[in-house]
């Protein structure tokens, strides 16, 4: 408690006050209140679409808040740009870095500020020297002459890392920044990340691996729906209580009768894809509905998209109604009865330029297809107008540009586009992401309903609550390795334990 | 609603501002051109000049809307022209003109053939492309070159003439005042147009221009697409230089230079984004008839020539102008969710 | 295994420049007398140096991820307005006869403005680059017919001539005496230049950074825009002085100077390895590209091969080279790939490896 | 970076090395090669010839030029600058570093040519331009055909054709210009005008078409299409007959002379096609140019490799078309201008003529 007084009592680094956001049809942020002290770790923590990201934009100058203030080091803020973000001393290692690939690690690191001779030049032995004396206080040793793009991803991700610590930032928003590093090397980041909080760096650290939270944070913020849901000193609480919060109280229970049968249409066998996933083995029953879930990188995403045929699938044996299922491209999933949803529907799953009815039959024109192939739009039109009646999507009219429609039609029209294909297996990749709480439980009927007509499903998902409520198994996904198995009803299926075994998966593979 | 209408109307005017351009632009020559410019004659004249560059923006229009470019086609329209004269003509005695080759095959074995150089072409590009992922752009600017230089080749640089009849039917004949090129290009248009808007090509080609990445998730084969359309472009290439051939009766390895990028221009300015996914056909004659217009009518008035290059290269940059403009408009979106966003946070 | 055996090709891809120039001056040499004559050998530099400092913009524009198409007839404009200011009205000018300084300047300013215009409608308009520089392109053909009109200008005085048509030193030889051309001399210090500003300068090495990755840039803090905008600059000020050195070549401005020139400029950049994705690619290579042009061109024009054959094989050699720049990058990938799945611990009883 | 620096000075010194060695023609045996050995061994004379491009007259000018040197067993080394003036520098310079002993081109630019002159000068190798004369610097001696007086032909058998049809020379004339960059066009046009100069009743639409067949096309279609013309100029019939003849009976305005509704076709050059259309009645006059002969250049470079120079007057050849010819000294050297034979329906046929072998 005094060292909490004694955090208060100087001045806070980062204020954000009342900050919300709003993007077509989501409310990302509301009313967030956020304080970051000199000299401290700040955890953020939640599940995803909880707004971190968002949150961690605005403060970056890339999305700009619909109201609110951000006041930095005294500084205050309505807006601000990236660049005036950067000056006021704020870094942001993302999650997915991004780095000038055709350039040398050295370069990278000094990128815009490269020291020069008293000419004016670039001083090519001093820009190594100073990479490497930098690289060495992190005692990260790189070739710094090396091409970034020569890399592996644990080096690309820790360079960045100490881009950002370089970068005279005062407050450095760390994000996810452990998902592809191994144990060795997230000691060594820990300690140097805790060596700079003691010369009075802040640091806000996003994570979905809570024991690191634990292990480096001084206080940790819980994100809900956009809000938060409170700020505490890591030292007055545990996990599991963390844990409570963040999966919330029962604000959008939802549970659905099985409609589970017991003829087996899906079998995966031993299904390994070379630094993915491996040794994956699950079989499907009709109208089956079933959870996986684990960390990011955990190899869910590309086991949706390989088995659907947008990725290199791997090794392994994968059946429908016991026929090898051999689809090398998506056409051919849709053909062989395989339908996903996914993550990115704005980049993988609809053309927002096109109407809504060109984007709900793109994968069944064969079917829809006369003479020299025609489309027959009468046809067409009644499909699609059962589909928006179904589904009640919310537009316009049928020739609606999707990219006009809210995030929870948009997902039904998705929706919409599979179910079309009348698939025997559905892959749904997060499917509630961005989509308000109405579109949320519309969905979950969607799913239910297709259910029932015998669509045994795959629901790839953080989303614990809502796998609890929607799915007959849940299981759960580590490192690429299917290690634990939750049954519907069963009384050890509870939020704490199935988070728990994510967290612990850590432990196993180090 | 309301405020909906009012954007679609927005939209509209975006989308259609061309025909509205056309309009201003025939009168203003209707009034200072005066009689020479509203003969039925002349009203025919625009339109045969339309017709040869209007076959060549079907192909392009396609490509665009796949999000690709082709300079390529001047390139094969130069060089079939120069290789069916090449089959079809008797040689000449004298050392003047380019030597044929003296098969003098008949026109309607060529002009297969020639369609077969279009598509073969289309097709060579369209795997350049797709399939070792180089930038069409320089690719089908670089064929071009090569397309060409092969038409050199084989003419020697020398002016080819004398066409069979029979051959110069499609460019040449007008039936009572009204060329049958003409004739053929509006079917054309009409054909094509249904086609992309009716058929399941059309949709492909659109959704891999918007998103390639959820057109192969939505199950099409965006390689395929693209390649098709380059071969669609190759053989409106090859059927343009028929056309053409058969109205000049002559060619030239230097024939239709600069044309590919008029039937950019007229596609842009006939509502085709270069983004790809959004136009049609249609729309693009329409840039075609636009371009058409201003040059028979500066031409008959008698303006110095050398301005017609800048005031079409001015109209082209302004129709670009406005195409980069209507992707920076961005129409509102619906809200079904109108919650607030202060109720019921746990204070 | 596989590693090792692309990353040697690169290293054979990356300098594949050299290893083809001197292919060719060897081939050339063996093949003509007349191509291994002093003479001939001092001027294929000076011959192409327009072209070289076309290339010098034109790599500029790709390194930082843009291209400029519109090179080409900006050097023909350049060259005009310089020809008709510095012209008396019988040899087509205006007949103002401006000194050569300040003809010299009024081109710089012209090609400077069209690379403003240029820049402008790209990075605030977000206009598509090759489109804009291509409708540029005609509008400054355009242009230089209704200024000239059609006519060609000519007979300047020698200084401005120097540049382009003079000659620096006369070394006397058994025959004759060789003169070596200021031209060739100059696109030499040139890409000398062109090479320490990429290489040595902050701006250079930003240019870089935008090409390479503009989302990383910015993140950088470097304004990406501004790059952008300065390099079409560059671009423009190259124009003027490959105007600069044609005018001078020719002693006169004629309508169609340049026409048809950005396959070779284009060519030239991408056989030297400059990237069309950006990021990639170094003056010297881009000196290297222009060499081995300038050889061909010699070489086959001086072996009297049919300049139709020409023709088609540069749009060969430009097809080669985008191919290759295709295979590098894709190369590239692939390595990446492979080094970033050699220390995975998951899925190894998996042994392929697949890019997409 | 390091390595690309290294092969770069390799190379630079390579071009040094190769620079360096001494020029004397080695045993290798390939084509180019032999032809120089055995040139040189006849101690005969070679001559570069520069061609614009190939297309029309052009071809028949250069296997002229070639014919008649190879009568005095000269050898001639050819290039064609494929309408680029900047080609046709570089070419130059290659003559001068083969050490040609006489060029002789076609210049793509009347002006710009002037540079090479100057550089053949300082090297000591004479100049000579056929078909084009240079605007604005002197070279040895220029052989072209009389193309004002070219254009006057066309002009007055224009004239003629008119007077014809309306009894008084009356009516509208479209005149196909060329490229107006070319002293050629110029003249052509020049003559042309001014005989129309003389009668204001006939009014003239003059339309450039940068030689090219598209611009003839459509201009013929514009201007016939729209307004009554009784004549049409074409300053390339090689380039213009077949390609307006097209565009007229497109226009449903091809007649032959005689049948009303014919318009009047003249033009310059005289090639095949015009000769043709001229017997099948649709044209009417083409001003022939003696295109083969200005071969007849290489009896001056003989005058000149004797030390002689050309005389001023009138020179006189029998039964030759080109005869008589005016050579005259002016600023930019002596100028043989060969006359244009008027050809109509009447000689049409002449074997004599260039177009008809």
């Amino acid at each position: 408690m005094n060292i909490e007084k004694i955090k208060t009592s100087a001045a806070p680094i980062l204020v954000m006050t009342e900050v919300s956001k709003a993007f077509p049809g989501v409310q990302a942020l509301r009313r967030v209140n956020l304080r970051v002290l000199p000299g401290e770790i700040h955890g953020l923590v939640g599940k995803n679409g909880a707004g971190k990201t968002t949150l961690m934009a605005v403060l970056m100058g890339i999305t700009e808040p619909n109201e609110g203030t951000i006041e930095i080091s005294g500084k205050v803020f309505a807006t601000m740009t990236s660049k005036e973000a950067i000056e006021a001393g704020i870094a942001y290692v993302p999650q997915h870095v991004a780095m000038m690939d055709s350039l040398t690690v050295a370069e990278n690191i000094l990128a815009g500020e490269l020291p020069k001779n008293k000419l004016g030049f670039v001083d090519w032995k001093r820009v190594n020297q100073e990479a490497e004396k930098r690289l060495e206080q992190l005692n990260l040793r790189l070739d710094v002459t090396k091409k970034v793009e020569g890399l592996g991803v644990a080096e690309q991700t820790m360079l960045a890392i100490s881009k950002a610590l370089f970068g005279n930032a005062k407050l450095i928003i760390l994000d996810e920044p452990t998902a592809s590093l191994s144990r060795s090397d997230i000691n060594r980041l820990f300690d140097f990340v805790k060596s700079l909080r003691d010369k009075g760096v802040s640091f806000v650290y996003i994570s979905h691996h809570l024991e690191e939270v634990f292990e480096i944070c001084d206080r940790v913020t819980v994100m809900r729906d956009g809000r938060i849901v409170d700020t505490k000193n890591v030292k007055d609480i545990g996990i599991p209580e963390l844990i409570m919060m963040m999966v919330g109280e029962g604000v959008e229970e939802y549970t659905r009768e099985s409609t589970c049968t017991d003829e087996i249409v899906f079998v995966l066998n031993n299904l390994t894809r070379r630094g993915c996933y491996e040794d994956i083995s699950l079989e499907l029953k009709k109208g089956e509905v079933v959870g996986i879930t684990g960390l990011q990188g955990c190899g869910s995403e590309q086991l949706g998209k390989g088995l659907f045929g947008l990725e290199y699938r791997g090794v392994g044996e994968v059946k429908i109604h016991g026929e090898e299922f051999t689809a090398m491209r998506p056409i051919d999933s849709f053909n062989q009865g395989l339908a996903y949803l996914p993550q990115d529907r704005y980049r993988f799953g609809l053309v927002g330029v096109r109407p809504v009815r060109e984007n709900v039959t793109y994968p069944i024109l064969n079917r829809l297809v006369r003479l020299i192939n025609l489309i027959n739009r009468n046809e067409e039109k009644k499909i699609v107008s059962d589909y928006i009646k179904g589904l009640d999507i919310i537009t316009p009219n049928q020739e609606q540009p999707v990219r006009l429609l809210s995030g929870g039609n948009q997902q039904k029209v998705v929706f919409a586009k599979l179910a079309s294909t009348k698939p025997t297996v559905l892959i749904l990749h997060e499917p509630t992401q961005g989509v308000d709480v109405r579109a949320k439980m519309d969905i979950f009927r969607i799913i239910d309903e297709l259910a029932k007509q015998g669509v045994a499903t795959v629901v790839l998902s953080s989303e614990i609550r809502e796998l609890i409520g929607l799915c007959d198994r849940i299981l759960v996904m580590n490192s690429g390795k299917l290690t634990h198995e939750y049954k519907k009803g069963a009384k050890d299926t509870t939020p704490e334990n199935i988070l728990n075994a994510i967290e612990g998966g850590k432990e196993n593979h180090g | 609603m309301d405020k909906l209408k009012k954007i679609d109307w927005m939209k509209q005017l975006l989308d259609n501002f061309i025909w509205i351009i056309i309009a201003i632009v025939y009168l203003y020559f209707a009034s200072n051109v005066g009689g020479k410019f509203v003969t039925l004659s002349n009203q025919f004249n625009i339109l045969s000049h339309a017709s040869v560059l209007g076959i060549l923006v079907i192909g392009q229009a396609i490509v665009l809307l796949t999000g690709n470019f082709d300079l390529s086609a001047e390139g094969v329209l130069s060089l079939t022209t120069i290789f069916a004269m090449w089959l079809m003509v008797v040689p000449r005695t004298d050392a003047g003109g380019a030597q044929a080759s003296g098969l003098m095959l008949n026109p309607l074995i060529v002009i297969p053939i020639m369609f077969c150089i279009g598509i073969l072409s289309g097709w060579l590009i369209g795997m350049m492309i797709t399939r070792l992922k180089m930038n069409n752009f320089i690719v089908t600017l670089a064929m071009q070159l090569v397309l060409r230089g092969i038409a050199m080749l084989v003419s020697g640089g020398q002016i080819m003439t004398g066409s069979p009849a029979l051959f110069n039917w499609l460019g040449g004949t007008r039936i009572n005042g009204f060329p049958v090129a003409v004739g053929v290009t509006l079917i054309m248009y009409l054909v094509v147009n249904y086609l992309l808007n009716h058929s399941k090509f059309g949709r492909e080609l659109r959704a891999v221009g918007a998103n390639r990445d959820a057109a192969q998730a939505s199950g099409f084969d965006p390689k395929k697409t693209i390649t098709f359309a380059y071969i669609i472009s190759g053989f409106m290439a090859a059927f343009a230089g028929w056309m053409l051939l058969g109205r000049l009766e002559t060619t030239i390895s230097t024939l239709g230079q600069g044309m590919t990028l008029e039937t950019v221009a007229a596609s842009v300015i006939g509502g085709v984004s270069l983004k790809g996914g959004l136009g049609s056909v249609g729309g693009a004659f329409a840039g075609v008839m636009l371009l058409s217009i201003i040059d028979n009518g500066l031409n008959l008035m008698e303006v110095d020539p050398f301005w017609v290059q800048g005031v079409r290269g001015m109209i082209i940059l302004l129709a670009l102008l406005i195409e980069a403009q209507k992707f920076r408009y961005k129409p509102k979106v619906i809200h079904e969710n109108n919650e607030k966003p202060a109720e019921k946070v746990s204070a | 295994m596989k590693t090792r055996a692309s990353k040697f090709l690169a290293i054979i891809l990356d300098n594949l420049i050299w290893i083809l120039v001197l292919a060719g001056l060897v081939i050339f040499s063996v093949l003509s007398p007349s191509f291994r004559t002093p003479f001939n050998l001092v001027n294929t530099l000076s011959r192409s140096a327009y072209l070289g400092v076309l290339v010098i913009g034109q790599a500029f524009a790709m390194i930082s991820g843009n291209f400029d198409l519109s090179s080409e007839s900006g050097l023909g404009l350049t060259a005009m307005v310089a020809g008709l200011f510095l012209a008396s009205t019988t040899n087509g000018g205006f007949g103002f006869e401006v000194s050569p300084i300040l003809a010299i300047l009024i081109m710089i300013a012209v090609g400077l403005i069209i690379g403003f215009i240029n820049g402008i409608l790209i990075t605030r308009m977000r206009m598509n680059n090759l489109i804009v520089t291509i409708a540029m392109q005609m509008i400054l053909r355009g242009l230089i017919y209704i200024i000239s009109p059609g006519a060609t200008a000519s007979f300047f005085p020698k200084s401005f001539d120097w540049l382009g048509g003079g000659n620096l030193i006369k070394i006397p030889m058994e025959k004759g005496n060789l003169a070596i051309p200021t031209a060739s001399i100059f696109i030499i210090l040139a890409f000398i230049i062109a090479h320490i500003i990429t290489r040595y300068t902050q701006f250079g090495r930003n240019m870089y950074a935008v090409g390479s990755n503009p989302v990383a840039a910015k993140d950088a803090g470097i304004e990406t825009d501004k790059i952008i905008r300065i390099v079409y600059l560059i671009s423009g000020f190259c124009m003027a002085i490959g105007g600069l050195l044609i005018a001078g070549r020719l002693d006169s401005a004629t309508p169609r100077i340049g026409a048809g020139l950005i396959f070779p400029v284009q060519a030239a950049a991408v056989v030297g390895g400059v990237s069309l994705f950006g990021g990639r690619g170094t003056m010297i290579g881009a000196f290297g590209g222009l060499l081995l042009w300038s050889i061909l061109d010699s070489g086959l024009s001086i072996m009297e091969v049919s300049p139709f054959w020409i023709e088609a094989s540069r749009g060969l050699l430009l097809l080669f080279a985008v191919g290759i720049d295709a295979i590098k990058v894709k190369g590239m990938h692939q390595r990446a790939l492979e080094e970033s799945l050699a220390t995975t611990q998951i899925g190894l009883k998996d042994n392929k490896i697949v890019t997409d | 970076m390091k390595k690309s620096i290294i092969f770069s000075v390799i190379a630079v010194i390579a071009l040094l090395a190769v620079a360096c060695q001494p020029q004397v023609v080695t045993e290798t045996k390939t084509v180019v090669e032999t032809k120089i050995v055995e040139v040189e061994k006849k101690g005969a004379v070679t001559i570069g010839y520069g061609a614009p491009e190939l297309s029309g007259g052009q071809g028949q000018i250069m296997n002229g030029l070639v014919t008649h040197a190879e009568e005095k067993n000269w050898a001639v080394v050819t290039t064609n600058a494929n309408f680029s003036a900047e080609n046709q520098a570089n070419q130059m310079d290659y003559f001068m570093s083969l050490g040609v002993d006489a060029i002789v081109t076609v210049p793509v630019d009347s002006q710009a040519i002037c540079a090479s002159v100057a550089k053949a000068k300082d090297a000591g190798i004479p100049f000579y331009t056929i078909d084009r004369a240079p605007i604005g610097c002197e070279v040895n001696m220029v052989i072209q055909s009389d193309n004002y007086l070219a254009g006057k032909q066309a002009g007055e058998a224009m004239v003629e054709l008119l007077t014809g049809k309306y009894g008084e020379p009356k009516g509208t004339v479209l005149e196909l210009q060329g490229d107006l960059g070319q002293n050629v066009a110029q003249l052509r046009g020049g003559g042309f005008n001014d005989v129309m100069k003389a009668y204001p009743n006939i009014t003239v639409i003059s339309k450039p078409t940068e030689w090219s067949a598209d611009k003839f096309s459509s201009n013929t279609l514009d201007v016939v299409g729209s307004t009554a013309v009784d004549g049409i100029y074409m300053h390339s019939d090689c380039v213009g007959t077949t390609v307006v003849l097209a565009a007229l009976e497109q226009l449903e305005k091809k007649f032959k002379s005689g049948e009303d509704g014919h318009i009047f076709i003249t033009g310059v050059d005289g090639c095949k096609e015009a000769l043709q259309a001229i017997r099948d009645g649709y044209s009417d006059e083409a001003s022939s140019q003696p295109i083969p002969d200005f071969g007849i250049i290489v009896n001056w470079i003989q005058d000149k490799f004797d030390g002689k120079d050309p005389v001023e007057g009138e020179i006189v050849q029998e039964g030759a078309l080109w005869s008589p010819a005016q050579i005259v000294k002016s600023d930019v050297g002596f100028m043989a201008n060969l006359s244009t034979t008027k050809v109509t329906s009447a000689n049409a046929a002449d074997k004599a003529l260039w177009g008809n072998n």
